[in-house]
């Protein structure tokens, strides 16, 4: 046995994107930043290429959902931790933003007041402590990060330290998320309660419903979720990404191998609920309202359900999900209002009976036939 | 007692078998050899039907049953030790080795001579069947498939991760429900002094084909060691 | 309206009761006054205020006739065509005064009784007991005064008092007496009142004294009255404590009885199943549909629909439970989180089922008149039938499942096969079986939670939303897989709500449960059963 | 175009399917009503109904749909506030017109709503002031027991102010507030027995949605009669009692301005014209057993005015049907007939006062003398006095 | 590995072995006056790289390991055997912080407590460990579990911003060399047959580096040729590494045996060489049987 070993042909790491993914980026990236733009601010409404108000709301709304998608995906996809209660980050960031938004209003709210109408109503005199930053864009845009970010961290520490795992963690989190729910439902928190935040006017001393401002909100979201994207895609091809796969597979092994699975875990889960937090934040400019039931159970568990539709441990799958789901229900809700539960429904159990790797799976399992066919 | 016929069986595109053609017989230790990775386990598998055939027929006591569920060809008599165990791990010693009489009538008793065989286990029968050590798995595992008495005993590895004194009784066991005329055993086994010493057919594959195959008192002569060596 | 029929025949039964016991009480009054056409309308037409005076006058001079109309209004059986009084029982009417069948005009409207009225009516047709043989109702008459101490019913209570014999029923009416007493010009006699009710310890003599006390303006006698609150307060806090402690076991068995099905599909086959509130909600429209049928075909049997109901309830959600296993779920065992979807697909297009054939709304299911009521253990402690079963109910499901799982060769496959499913196959297990009859139990035990959430609750398309958070925390705290945990996070979880909520508020409680389920998985991270050891691994 | 396009923005699945899919079904009914004589303009109502799911921000997505996309001239839509307070900023924004039917908490005033459900005047406090009369039982003690949410929150604390000023202590009014969804009573029921003790008790309901049943379950269970501590509920309607086993509620109150059981030539006639749609269409629950309440009759009323101000205005136009809609009139299934305000975009009612029957429906025990208007900035909250009562033009 | 390789380690083993002897003998240098002794770092002053003083551990009261006292010297190739349920895999279970046992000391070196580690940390101190059932990452390709077993800085940035370099492309090279698997770099470990896992868990131990390598039945399932390279191998890793090896199977024991530990009923029966314990009545009654 004296051959040498360089002839060994070992796999390189491979590139962020290939040309083929380059030029689809390049693509999705123009689109977002121009001819959408384009064609609902300057192609004339009653143009068949008119791309109407109300489209580009669904569109900018369906991208936060999709970054939510993406960071389920990174934590459920790629390191086997399904989290039910990532609506609590996605709505933390949102009222972070909606806090800002409030103190926008100024004065010109039903009271006249300096303070947000609940406040006002509540017979409050100042703005609680937990107001303190909120009329400051940086701090808000700091906040964002923050707020989703230390909770993630200090309930992922202590969930992870303990080696909580499987549907223990799902059920935590889901109980997380459910108790803030009940806890923003009650005016004493400070939140507006069940009716949280809406009637926005300003951002940036700018007013809101304007055209302009609609699409920079959109093109923002737009840019968010290709470096979302961008940026997971070059974790999950790291050796961080293998290490999370690893957990996911054999956890044992992994710590064994001479890595704790905690600060690998920990750093996957803060930047998914950070994520969140940032879709959050552009989502509620964007939608005009934000408020408890963005909490509720069942809402974190939609999340799960696109990523899972488009298809888990594959980065563009969760988008296509969120996409499909969500364009399918305001379809639907239009076209079929009575019936529509049930195509949604009859689609999720398709996808698993006939797709279990979600639609981009299947479409992968396609183009890899076509491939397969054409070379013969 | 059991016929199969040219089997190939593929795993996504790799082809893992190839026109596997062997049979067992009443009252014979059959034996299988052959490297790591070169279909062993996936002939076995194939045989109790828990991945399907791509082609090929199986013959068991004269009926084909190459299209029959794994529970079907159970219940014609075939029993079962896989590589690696498979013990119901939350089930206790007891339960896994009622699990091995699904095929009997309700009510049916533990063979006692079960206990004779495998002390240990009447020892630890109220014991989870994962907390055993892995040697007591494995005859765990070797007790529930005869706990039905099967017509024919296909055994994967049986004495993987087990005691020598342990091996020489499954030795003496396997030797003694051949010879007893009412069996058919297909052994499939690394360890190869117990095989050839048990042997009374063997077969040696290779990439998925049968290469070699003879009596097991010729092993010595053809130089069977070797061949699974290289 | 067979239920209405049996009730007004329960009602014409009490009336005979009543009217004899007064005629016999009253045999010797030849001062009564018979009912006069003038009365009834005095008590049935004018301003509420009118009537009351009117019900009180007819009351110092009680006749059967009169009894019998009071407990006409009471029934609400009495009509007016303009001036004309009429009584109406069962589509035909009577005069009250003559007892004469008469035609019942069309144009006849309904006496209304509001609260008020109903109250007094109420308290004078017991009042009228005072004398009654029974001594049974002799108490009770005695206790409904002192309910509504009016001094009109003194004169009354004084006689009642006089020609009483047994020492028990005296003792009730001297209490009545005192709580008419109470509110008398006396200070003395207000005194001694406030003392003699110190022993009846009830949530009434409290009200009397409570009510008293806001305007006493005598010093002794709002001592004496303090002090005798504070001897029934005493005395009522076990009752408080007891009933909080019950409350929570109540909560506990619902909860069980709401995680059990899911310890099977969850807990020992691994489908996070979604629909598990879906299939609760089927037992409950299943429920709904069995007393449907029972008030249509079987009226006289109506309190019996249960019967029938338990186990249709079971079968319509085994049911749908096998023919999901069949078609959607057997082809997902061993990917457990895509069972998740699929179920949750599952649920959306059940709940929508539910809607499009009966309705977005609630539907209505009524209790068997077994299950209304309780048992009073103590003056403020009374178990409610309806509670009692529903736990002894979730007794029952947990220890058959529990037999059925652990002793029955049908549970080792169970077990066996959800386990190691190639593996039991190879043992000879025919697996598929298993698991549609797994599933199948699973789901109709879920069936089963429903029936009886249907007697609590509501039941509607949304019923399972409400419940399947709660259900998958009980098997999950419980630890996956392990009956026993189940039974103790239910009843834990139950209890627990229920003693913070007492203190905190449903809300705060609530949360408070909530963030105890996040720091106790800290602690326990496989449930208060964890496996431990080697087998946990596997 | 040669219809007209009517919005009809109700929840069909979701938690509040149970309450709104109804109104959506009255909606169409009228609609089919008035196409049946002709329309609008000479033109047919075209209805458009979408399925904004029970989800908040969904409504809002809706309404911009169906005002951007579908050119709707006019909305009938929502239940709970905060669906409304979602859609709201859009209406404005895109100069729509909602139509509002539901009893809500005030403290809101827009140009582009009109608000056929009550406001807290023209429900809670009257309902309050019967309890306290002696017929009402003459309540001293006060148990507020609503969902955790801003209608009962609200409504409570103008209840608490009106309480107050009428010489309640506070330790004698009891605040309690339950999860959406909560379903086990016990608990508050003990409490309330217990804090019943202490004085002559009344209990104002603002329980929402789904945990009404249980809550009357549970008070049925307990055996806590109507005449001992009577529960007046401004959020229980024939539709809440179709689940409830009633027998055990007999004399419990709700305070509305339209029950089923009212008696007027208007009320049979909507009665019998929803009976005999339910039945044609096959909808549901009402096919066999027709029910209505009112939020039926405040949606038909807005639809019938809105139908009144467009043929006023000759127009579709939104600010020429809002100028129409002032002081319009329709004579309301409750026998009066309403009127709406000349400014403040709410309806002139009658409050009734009804008691649970046995059969689920309710005997009106107590009305007000005539229409009340509506105070949608109660004067008992700090602040609201110099409110002007009309929309601020923004 | 090719065979001036395996030279290169028997070369070593000598030198080691020669130098271990002198440890034992010269007093002055176990004497712990002046040493600098860097935290973390091993201390093999005292002559041993593990050390376990009775030790119990018992599950529900079945007493699994019950006074159980073993050491290993740097660069010994130790043998553990014993019968089923000895307590073996509980052993390894204990010294890689599996399992905590209820009293007793474990001491990597002379200074590290290992109860006192977790088992990634105990990992990283130097102990690698293959299990009695093979587990290797299902679902990775068998390269990338070779690379994620690389004895490299472990922690999140360092894995975020990891390249492999030449010498590391060389060493995994050669690790799947000999583990016989270059014809499967790409494959997915999932797919392997059970004798393929084996090497590969054993090609991840090597990659790690492990100063002490814990193997539980290496060669279980492995046929004789592969059992005859695995003893190789080992002999070739002893000296530079310390080595426990448990396994039922004589021959391989025969093979790479120096000293042979038994263990029963969680204690140890019998110690000696292979000769030595094969001729003690105790372990031929329980153990290997006549
Ligand atoms: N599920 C699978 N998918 C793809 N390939 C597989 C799968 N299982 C096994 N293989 C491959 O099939 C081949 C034969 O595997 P098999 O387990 O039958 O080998 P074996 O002869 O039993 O080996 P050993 O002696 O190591 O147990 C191996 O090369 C293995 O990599
Ligand atoms: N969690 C547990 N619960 C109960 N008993 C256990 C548990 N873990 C191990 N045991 C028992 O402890 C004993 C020692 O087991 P261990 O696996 O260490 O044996 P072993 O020496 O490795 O055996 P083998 O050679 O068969 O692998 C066995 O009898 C086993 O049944
Ligand atoms: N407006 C209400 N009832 O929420
Ligand atoms: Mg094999
Ligand atoms: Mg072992």
């Amino acid at each position: 046995m004296t051959h040498t070993t360089s002839t060994l042909q070992l796999p390189e790491a491979p590139a962020l994107l290939g040309t083929k993914g380059w030029i689809l980026f390049l693509a999705a990236f123009i689109t977002v930043c121009a001819v959408v733009p384009v064609l609902n601010l300057w192609v004339p409404a009653d143009s068949v290429f008119h791309m109407s108000d109300y489209a580009v709301a669904l569109v900018g709304k369906v991208m936060c959902y999709a970054i939510c998608a993406l960071a389920i995906d990174l934590i459920w996809g790629y390191t086997g931790i399904l989290s039910l209660g990532h609506g609590l980050f996605f709505a933390l960031g949102g009222y972070v933003m909606g806090m800002y938004l409030m103190r926008q209003i100024g004065t010109d709210g039903n009271y006249k007041s300096n303070l947000p109408d609940f406040m006002v109503f509540l017979d409050w005199k100042t703005l609680p402590w937990h107001w303190t930053f909120s009329d400051s864009f940086l701090a808000t845009l700091l906040m964002i990060v923050l707020v989703p970010g230390v909770l993630a961290f200090v309930f992922g520490y202590f969930a992870f330290r303990s080696r909580i795992k499987g549907v223990y963690f799902s059920i935590i989190t889901q109980a997380m998320t459910f108790a803030a729910m009940l806890l923003f439902f009650r005016n004493e928190t400070g939140f507006g309660g069940n009716n949280g935040f809406t009637d926005f006017k300003r951002i940036l001393d700018l007013p809101i419903a304007t055209p302009a401002m609609r699409m920079t909100l959109f093109v923002l979201t737009g840019w968010a979720l290709l470096m979302s994207y961008l940026f997971a895609r070059w974790l999950v091809q790291s050796k961080f990404g293998r290490v999370l796969q690893a957990i996911r597979d054999a956890e044992s092994r992994v710590m064994f191998s001479g890595y704790s699975p905690l600060p690998y875990k920990l750093t996957i889960w803060v930047i998914s609920a950070v994520m969140c937090g940032i879709a959050g934040a552009l989502y509620v400019p964007q939608v005009g309202i934000i408020n408890p039931s963005e909490m509720s159970p069942a809402n974190s568990i939609e999340m799960a359900v696109w990523a899972a539709v488009g298809g888990r441990a594959s980065l563009i799958g969760p988008i296509v999900g969120a996409f499909l789901v969500n364009g399918m229900k305001s379809w639907l809700t239009v076209t079929a209002p009575e019936f529509w539960l049930y195509f949604l429904g009859a689609l999720f159990i398709g996808v698993t009976l006939y797709m279990p790797q979600g639609v981009v799976g299947l479409m992968q399992k396609l183009s890899a036939k076509t491939k397969a066919e054409e070379r013969v | 007692m059991l016929q199969a016929a040219n089997i190939n069986q593929f795993y996504g595109g790799s082809h893992i078998l190839r026109d596997v053609s062997f049979e067992a017989n009443l009252g014979r230790i059959t034996v299988l050899l052959g490297r790591n990775g070169v279909g062993k386990t996936t002939l076995l598998k194939s045989l109790m039907g828990a991945v399907p055939i791509r082609d090929g027929n199986i013959t068991f006591n004269g009926e084909a049953i190459e299209r029959a569920a794994p529970y079907e060809r159970a219940r014609a008599g075939i029993g079962y030790v896989p590589q690696g165990r498979e013990i119901f791990a939350r089930l206790t010693v007891e339960d896994n080795l009622r699990m091995g009489l699904a095929t009997q009538p309700a009510g049916t008793d533990i063979p006692a001579e079960l206990f004779e065989l495998f002390p240990v286990l009447k020892q630890m029968l109220h014991r989870r069947g994962g907390d055993l050590s892995g040697g007591q798995q494995q005859q765990l595992a070797i007790a529930r498939a005869l706990a039905s008495g099967p017509k024919l005993l296909v055994l994967d590895e049986p004495t993987e991760g087990i005691q020598p004194s342990i091996i020489k009784d499954i030795g003496r066991v396997i030797r003694m429900l051949a010879s007893r005329g009412d069996m058919a055993i297909l052994l499939c086994e690394q360890y190869y002094d117990f095989a050839e010493e048990l042997a009374d057919d063997y077969l040696v594959m290779e990439r998925g084909e049968v290469i070699a195959r003879g009596l097991g008192s010729d092993m010595q002569r053809n130089n069977v060691r070797q061949l699974v060596a290289i | 309206m067979p239920k209405l029929q049996q009730r007004s025949a329960a009602c014409r039964d009490f009336v005979v009761r009543v009217t004899c016991g007064l005629a016999i009480a009253l045999l010797g009054q030849s001062s009564a006054l018979a009912l006069t056409a003038e009365q009834t309308r005095a008590l049935t037409l004018g301003d509420t205020d009118a009537r009351v005076t009117a019900l009180q006058k007819a009351l110092a001079s009680p006749d059967a006739p009169t009894a019998a109309f009071l407990q006409a209004m009471a029934d609400d059986a009495v009509k007016v065509n303009g001036t004309q009084v009429l009584v109406v029982r069962d589509g035909k009417a009577t005069d009250p005064v003559s007892g004469d069948a008469t035609t019942l005009p069309d144009t006849a409207e309904d006496v209304i009784n509001n609260n008020r009225m109903r109250g007094e009516i109420d308290a004078a047709l017991s009042a009228l007991q005072l004398l009654s043989p029974d001594a049974a109702l002799r108490v009770q008459a005695a206790k409904s005064v002192l309910k509504e101490p009016d001094p009109t019913k003194l004169a009354m209570l004084e006689k009642a008092v006089a020609s009483e014999t047994n020492e028990g029923v005296k003792k009730q009416m001297l209490l009545a007496r005192a709580a008419i007493l109470l509110n008398s010009n006396d200070a003395d006699e207000r005194f001694a009142s406030a003392k003699t009710l110190a022993d009846s310890q009830t949530p009434d003599t409290q009200l009397l004294l409570n009510q008293r006390l806001s305007q006493e303006e005598d010093k002794k006698v709002r001592a004496q009255l303090q002090t005798s609150l504070l001897t029934i307060q005493a005395a009522l806090s076990w009752g408080e404590k007891l009933g909080a402690l019950f409350t929570g076991i109540s909560l506990g068995s619902i909860l069980l009885l709401v995680a059990l099905g899911l310890a099977i599909t969850y807990g020992l086959m691994g489908v996070i199943n979604m629909a598990h509130g879906e299939l609760m909600m089927i037992g409950a429209y299943a429920t709904y549909v069995v007393q449907g049928l029972f008030r249509q075909y079987l009226p006289g049997m109506f309190d019996a629909y249960l019967l029938v109901a338990v186990p249709a309830s079971f079968l319509a959600a085994a049911l749908v439970g096998a023919v999901l296993e069949r078609l959607v779920l057997r082809h997902l065992y061993g990917r457990p989180l895509e069972t998740l979807l699929a179920t949750w697909g599952i649920s959306l297009v059940l709940m929508q089922g539910v809607r499009s054939i009966f309705g977005a709304q609630n539907v209505g299911v009524e209790n068997p008149s077994w299950m209304s009521g309780g048992v009073q253990l103590l003056a403020n402690l009374s178990l409610p039938y309806n509670r009692l079963i529903i736990i002894g109910f979730a007794v029952f499901v947990l220890v058959g499942m529990t037999l059925l799982i652990s002793k029955t060769r049908l549970g080792l496959f169970v077990r066996g096969v959800t386990q190691n499913r190639p593996m039991a196959s190879a043992l000879g297990v025919n697996t598929a079986r298993i698991d549609t009859y797994a599933f199948s139990l699973g789901c109709g035990i879920a069936g089963l939670a429903g029936c009886a959430l249907s007697q609590i609750g509501n039941v509607g398309p949304d019923l399972g939303q409400n419940y399947i958070v709660d259900a998958f925390m009980v098997v999950v705290l419980g630890g996956v897989g392990q009956l026993a945990g189940t039974v103790y996070a239910a009843m834990g979880l139950g209890l627990m709500n229920k003693l913070l909520e007492g203190v905190a508020g449903a809300v705060l409680a609530k949360i408070a449960v909530l963030v105890f389920i996040i720091v106790f998985i800290q602690k326990r991270p496989q449930g208060i059963f964890a496996m431990k050891g080697r087998s946990a691994e596997a | 175009a040669d219809t007209i396009k009517v919005g009809v923005l109700h929840s069909l699945s979701g938690t509040m399917a149970i309450s709104e899919t109804v109104l959506k079904d009255t909606v169409l009914m009228a609609i089919d009503e008035i196409n049946a004589k002709g329309g609008v303009l000479g033109k047919k109502l075209e209805p458009v109904v979408v399925d904004p799911a029970s989800n908040w921000p969904l409504f809002a997505e809706k309404t911009k749909q169906l005002l951007g996309q579908d050119k709707v001239s006019v909305i009938f839509g929502c239940w709970t506030s905060v669906s409304r307070k979602s859609v709201l900023p859009v209406v404005e924004e895109m100069n729509g017109l909602l139509f509002y039917p539901v009893q809500y908490e005030g403290e809101e005033l827009s140009k582009n709503v009109f608000y056929t459900g009550a406001a807290p005047n023209q429900q809670a406090i009257p309902a309050v002031d019967y309890l306290m009369s002696k017929d009402g039982g003459a309540a001293k003690r006060w148990v507020l027991l609503g969902t955790d949410y801003v209608y009962p929150r609200t409504t409570n604390k103008i209840l608490r102010a009106y309480l107050k000023s009428k010489g309640v202590a506070d330790k004698d009014i009891d605040e309690k507030y339950t999860p959406f969804g909560h379903s086990d009573y016990q608990t508050i029921v003990a409490d309330i027995k217990k804090f019943s003790a202490g004085g002559k008790t009344a209990v104002v309901s603002t329980i929402n949605g789904d945990s009404n049943v249980p809550f009357y379950k549970e008070l049925g269970n307990a055996g806590l009669k109507a005449k001992d501590v009577p529960v007046v509920a401004f959020s229980v309607g024939e539709e809440e009692l179709r689940g409830v086993d009633t027998k055990p509620l007999v004399g419990h109150l709700a305070a509305w301005n339209y029950f089923m059981s009212i008696k007027s030539p208007a009320n049979d006639e909507f009665i019998k014209k929803w009976s005999a749609y339910a039945k044609a269409k096959g909808i549901a629950g009402h096919k066999d057993k027709p029910l209505t309440n009112d939020p039926m009759e405040a949606t038909y009323i807005g639809i019938n005015m809105w139908k009144q101000a467009v043929e006023k205005a000759k127009s579709t136009d939104v600010d020429k049907v809002i100028a129409a809609m002032a002081g319009q009139t329709f004579k309301a299934p409750s026998g009066i007939v309403s009127k709406m305000d000349e400014k403040n975009h709410h309806l002139h009612k009658s409050v009734f006062i009804g008691e649970i029957k046995a059969d689920g429906q309710f005997n009106v025990v107590w009305k007000t003398p005539g229409p009340v208007k509506a105070k949608p900035w109660s004067p008992f909250i700090e602040g609201n006095a110099s409110k002007p009562d009309e929309p601020v033009k923004k | 590995m090719t065979p001036d390789l395996f030279e290169e380690g028997a070369k070593r083993l000598a030198t080691h072995q020669a130098r271990v002897v002198s440890e034992v003998t010269s007093g002055d240098r176990s004497a712990g006056f002046g040493r600098v002794h860097e935290p973390g770092s091993l201390d093999l002053t005292h002559g041993r790289i593990l050390y376990l003083e009775d030790v119990h551990v018992s599950f529900d009261g079945f007493k699994a390991i019950n006074g159980l006292s073993l050491d290993i010297a740097p660069g010994e190739l130790r043998c553990i055997i014993g019968p089923n349920g000895a307590g073996k895999t509980t052993m390894m279970d204990i010294i890689t912080g599996k399992t905590k046992p209820d009293s007793g000391q474990v001491f990597f070196g002379s200074t590290i407590d290992l109860l006192r580690h977790n088992e990634p940390e105990i990992a990283q101190l130097g102990i690698g460990r293959k299990f009695q059932k093979p587990t290797v990452f299902e679902r990775l390709s068998v390269f990338e579990n070779l690379e994620l077993a690389l004895k490299t800085h472990k922690g999140v940035a360092a894995s975020m911003f990891f390249k492999l370099n030449g010498t590391q492309r060389d060493r995994l090279s050669e690790v799947l060399h000999t583990i016989h698997l270059e014809d499967s770099v790409n494959a997915q470990a999932g797919n392997l047959s059970h004798g393929q896992k084996q090497w590969l868990e054993i090609g991840m131990l090597l990659m790690q580096d492990p100063k002490l390598l814990l193997l539980d039945e290496p060669v279980a399932g492995m046929t004789d040729f592969e059992t005859e390279r695995t003893a190789e191998l080992f002999l070739t890793l002893k000296g530079k590494h310390s080595l426990m090896v448990v396994e039922h199977d004589m021959s391989f024991i025969n093979t790479i045996s120096d000293i042979v530990t038994v263990l029963c009923d969680g204690s140890v029966l019998a110690q000696g060489t292979l000769a030595q314990v094969q001729a003690d009545e105790r372990v031929i009654e329980v153990y290997l049987g006549r």
